[in-house]
């Protein structure tokens, strides 16, 4: 166990799988003169050479496109999209393409590549840089979206992820890269599609992904110093989505609030708040809260970003109402 | 006819439309000399097949108008003798990307017709099962890696195909067709940059058959003769008569084993006509009556069938003999087809995933999101 | 009123906003000299001349973008897309330009443009031909979107949707486009940003939109002469979502069943799943139950096809179970 | 330096890198006669521009040192010359599209360098009232269509917005700024086509600053000479040094009135370099130190300082003179900035709809779904 940051665990994980397997390769923007803009990949085209290591022109389409051809043929890409928002411009070839020809040619061939891009916002990057639109991916059978908040998570998603035979959307986060945790030698791949309780708790669920789930933690811990007993589930794979895991928890703890960086309406938090309010019906005692952005544009400037974005305080507060709703004494 | 070339800055500036094309009188006029050091086999093959797709899309029409076909349904009447041209200059293992447009190119790849009628009555033993249809047919042995009905939605794909095999060092080579329309579409550009940069081992062939659906070439692509577009890239560009199987097949085999021994990617432009409408359902009314007269008179099936008689390598019997296994061919498709299983609907969560995932929703629009065991 | 088509009352009202304002334009592949694909723009190229009825290159991204940068100047661009799967090709100018400008900018120009685009599946067109897509556009603030049901609504809103400042999704479907309704002569363009009650009823409501809206309708007709009174929302904007009205009737009815074409998981169904169980918690007498298509690569073949989208039979199911999950007595 | 166009077959085929650049010395021995014809006054005006977009950018930078500016911040330092020469092209009225790297132009198209700072410094008083930062500025009043983020997004808004005066019958003339990694793109490729199929009044600028972040020319475009890619589209293209303040003006003069006059588009490239790195941030490791240093010993500002004393336009003091109020103007800049408001946390949700719409949503993370009055 060494205790590493999420950047660290990308590196080594991808270091290790280029080790192991010929058949994987990196592409993308500025990964191997440049190092990787938020430096994921740097020293690795020193270390494995252009044609393992392939900088591309700006052509997200074409480049992505490139990968899933190349995976048609059992290569195993991992393309860096440099920010989810630039993912927009290949997003035909990875929606209909990457998604379908599995299936739309009757299962003749598989597209084994990960499509590695951070999301997020806070950074003061404007509204065309800050966007969280996993949903955009997370909506579409035959794409795997995962969503690891931790170094742990990260790494042994990232490993799964290039085992898995099917396209995977990797989902990172600018606020994460720097953020440090445990993570084990020698760790098992996950398993792709599964949730999990990161803190057990009896008074609340708070549901998230990627950052919030760290900062869902966060708030569990300082709300337990208030003697407020927190679960947090962690939902780590958004395709498939894990309700099961989700539901269960709060069947248990009766009232829920999910926490998330996108937008509210028709955001991911919905799948979720209309899961749990099917399959928890019986169990729920207050309507289930979510947290997200503002549906704004994200501006620049510092006071309306911070306005726009939800963060610990604002996940505090709908835990406060939620509890009182259902009659919590704290 | 000699190879213009797109980065040589003395290409020709013939015009898109007729000029382009070697009339059915020359053709006749060439004479004997034309097929010279041709095996009249040879020959008699291309005509044979390039009557077997006439009829084999004749029947597709057919099919749909009888509603045994649905969706869309783009035929390849008129672009005979480019399709065959082009897939005589590939071996079995070199990969063909193609568009929408490929019942064709999947006959003159190698795949049973009956496999491809069968695509696109929707059964199991089609080429892709009946999950495709017309315009998504696949077929790994004969490498045909599909259909694409997105415009350029291919031209990634067959250029990461070229990727992989050039990090592979293999000698297969990839061929990605394409319609002339799709020369104006973002992932042609960016595609191509990407095959020149890297020296891949991949063809394109822009099949110009001067529309897409209702539009000219010269209302659509500001520089209407498309192969010099390969110049953007320091590419290597011409065109050829796309109703002259072997002018088609010279610069495509000529292309093909360019690319294979390492001299990088090329763009062929074939020039020809459609004979139909866009679709089996376009009654093609934007086209005036001389337009649509010029090309049944390019009609490259019936020219090459007068050339073969002329210079005596066919004579009526055997040009009929064709004709009549071709048409059996077609129909034997046909009855395949229409013998063959529709696919069952048990089997709807077959191909969402290659590597089983956990949580998968395999809910039937009926089915509530929690089992009632939940 | 006169009883036209959906096709029809697109038609006429194109031509006339044509007519009403020069600023107006049409833009779009294949709408002049092959009169649209769907036919929707027939004889306009003629009527109206190339100037404002302008043939496209096959280049999405191109002409969308082209139609915002006019749309910046002051003209009203509506703009046809052929279907809404190739729309995806333009997604960065829609999302990441139209949908941002205005925003980003601190309010300085606005973007009034209307994208005309069928969504919809049972063409047996497969795949990548036959998607609901609309999610990608409803997320997104800054754009509003619109998807009418009925011939009379798809006239209303298409005014309302060009006499907007601000850049409009206007949602249509393959298979509304021969159905016919009554339309006023003289319409009043509609309120974006409201839903309709189009049948009242007591015992369950049922929401829908574009083609569900109108099986919705049926499948309530259907319902009466079983002695069941079921209460029809078309919701009619996705964006902005007009939840009180849906929460309204929920509140009376005390159940509820969305009806959707597009995936279940995070689809629109997803919200208006989420916020009944939370704007009327206290209300409802059985989970919401949604109605959508199977999650999988849309098959070509007709018996796949048809088992993976809703119908009036899969709706008319899931009516029943929720009417006996309530214990409603039929 | 005579116009090479990429639509005549003998452009001449010189390298990207040095050989297009006049090099200092040329310039200097070129003396007097260079400049003849020239105003002084506007000689010395050019200069007073590119020094202070020059001062200007170095305080931009300072500002984020100190975690006054937030976000990208992309500087001009290197193409004071291109950016001078091409404002001048223009008139007020005319229209500007740029890419993120936009400050120099802002400046130079005439907007107050206090509201550009302003912008970086995200406050009320800004170009796009704090909304838009660093990347995206914009000012109707002084034609500033805006700076886009996203690689290559503005080339089909300008192609757009030339659409609009077309159709208006006006004269203004639209400029669209791009980089050179950005010609790769498939944006590019499907405007750039569309604006040469129709005519349309808009010139294209690629400023080869000769890297994309970390990626030369030659790494990302397959044709290194950008201004040939043009050809593609039956385009008017031609290269200019983009150090050289008067022969970018020349180029963007007659090109613009080419196309003000109906001439239709033309891509323009202009060639110079980058003196530091990417973005604010970037230390740009990756560059070797003779690169560096050859773009530091071809800086613009410093030549023409060099050249305009040469040739008597300028004395030092004049010189020092045009320096030290270029730098009070810098200065004044970074003081109305930081005197300037913040935007208030209550407008949060005032540019989302232009035209108010009905159940818009207008919650905080923190607030229900519901009002507790619902
Ligand atoms: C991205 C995209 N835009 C539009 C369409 C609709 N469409 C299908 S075929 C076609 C015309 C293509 O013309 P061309 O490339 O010349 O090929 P051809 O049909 O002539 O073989 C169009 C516009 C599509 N399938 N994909
Ligand atoms: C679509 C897209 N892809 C990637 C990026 C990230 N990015 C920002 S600037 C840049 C390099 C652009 O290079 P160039 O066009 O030469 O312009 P320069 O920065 O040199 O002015 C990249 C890749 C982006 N903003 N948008
Ligand atoms: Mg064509
Ligand atoms: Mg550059």
């Amino acid at each position: 166990m060494a205790v590493i940051t999420y950047r660290q665990a990308l590196h080594d994980t991808l270091r290790e799988e280029m080790h192991r397997d010929e058949d994987v390769f990196l592409i993308g923007e500025e990964i191997g003169v440049f190092e990787g803009s938020y430096k994921i990949t740097a020293g690795m085209l020193e270390e494995f050479g252009e044609k393992r290591v392939r900088d591309t022109p700006i052509a997200e389409e074409g480049f992505v496109g490139a990968a899933v051809g190349a995976a048609m043929l059992g290569l195993r890409p991992v393309v860096e999209l440099m920010t989810i928002n630039f993912s927009l411009i290949a997003l035909d070839q990875i929606v209909n393409h990457a998604a379908k020809i599995y299936g739309m040619f009757g299962g003749q061939t598989s597209v084994p590549m990960v499509l590695r891009t951070p999301g997020g916002g806070g950074q003061q990057l404007g509204a065309t840089h800050s966007q969280n639109i996993e949903l955009y991916y997370a909506f579409v059978p035959g794409l795997k979206v995962v969503a690891p908040s931790t170094p742990a998570d990260a790494r042994a998603l990232l490993k799964a992820s290039i085992a898995d035979d099917d396209p995977v959307l990797f989902l990172e986060n600018l606020a994460l890269y720097n953020t440090k945790g445990e993570v084990p030698d020698e760790p098992e791949p996950a398993e792709i599609g599964k949730a999990k309780v990161t803190r057990e708790g009896s008074d609340i669920t708070i549901i998230g992904y990627s950052r919030m789930a760290m900062v869902a933690g966060q708030v569990a811990e300082q709300l337990e110093s208030e003697g407020i007993s927190a679960e947090v589930v962690d939902l780590r794979s958004l395709r498939p989505l894990d309700r099961e895991t989700v539901v269960e928890s709060v069947r248990k703890t009766g009232c829920a609030v999910v926490a998330e960086d996108d937008w509210l309406t028709y955001g991911i938090g919905a799948e979720i708040a209309a899961s749990i309010s099917d399959g928890a019906f019986d169990h729920l005692d207050a309507p289930v809260r979510r947290v997200a952005s503002a549906e704004v544009p994200l501006p620049y400037a510092k006071p309306l970003e911070r306005a726009a974005l939800p963060s610990a305080e604002s996940l505090t507060t709908a835990v406060h109402e939620t509890l009182d709703a259902v009659g919590h004494r704290r | 006819m000699a190879p213009q070339t797109a980065t040589r800055s003395k290409a020709s500036s013939r015009s898109t439309s007729t000029k382009a094309r070697r009339s059915t009188s020359a053709a006749r006029s060439a004479g004997h000399g034309r097929f010279s050091g041709e095996s009249p086999e040879k020959l008699r093959d291309h005509f044979r097949e390039m009557t077997l797709i006439r009829r084999f899309e004749e029947r597709a029409a057919q099919g749909y108008t009888q509603a045994k076909i649905g969706g869309y349904c783009h035929l390849n009447l008129g672009e005979e003798a480019t399709v065959v041209g082009l897939m005589h200059a590939l071996r079995t293992s070199d990969l063909l990307f193609t568009n929408y447009r490929e019942h064709g190119y999947a006959i003159a790849k190698g795949i049973e017709p009956g496999r491809v009628m069968a695509e696109l009555y929707g059964r199991t033993t089609g080429t892709s099962k009946g999950w495709g249809g017309s315009m998504h047919m696949f077929d790994v042995e004969n490498g045909l890696l599909g259909g694409y009905g997105i415009v350029g939605g291919q031209i990634p794909l067959a250029t990461g195909a070229a990727m992989a095999i050039d990090y592979r060092g293999g000698d297969e080579v990839v061929m990605c067709q394409m319609g002339d329309g799709t020369t104006n579409i973002g992932a042609f550009h960016e595609a191509l940059n990407i095959a020149a940069l890297w020296n891949l081992p991949v063809v394109f062939v822009v099949v110009n058959n001067q529309l897409g659906m209702g539009t000219t070439v010269e209302r659509s692509s500001a520089e209407s003769e498309l192969h010099k577009r390969a110049s953007a890239y320091r590419m290597h560009g011409e065109r050829v008569d796309g109703n002259d199987v072997l002018a088609v097949r010279e610069a495509a085999d000529r292309l093909v084993e360019r690319a294979r021994s390492g001299g990088g990617p090329a763009l062929l432009e074939t020039v020809s006509d459609r004979l139909k409408g866009h679709s089996v359902v376009d009654p093609g009314k934007y086209r005036s009556d001389e337009s649509a007269q010029a090309a049944r008179q390019n009609d490259p099936v019936v020219a090459l069938r007068a050339e073969l008689i002329e210079a005596g390598i066919l004579d009526e019997d055997a040009a009929a003999d064709i004709e009549t296994k071709a048409q059996a061919d077609a129909d034997a498709a046909v009855a395949f087809a229409d013998d063959s299983p529709h696919p069952d609907p048990a089997t709807l969560f077959d191909h969402t995933y290659a590597t089983p995932v956990a949580n998968d929703s395999r809910r039937l629009p009926a089915d509530p999101v929690f089992p009632s065991s939940f």
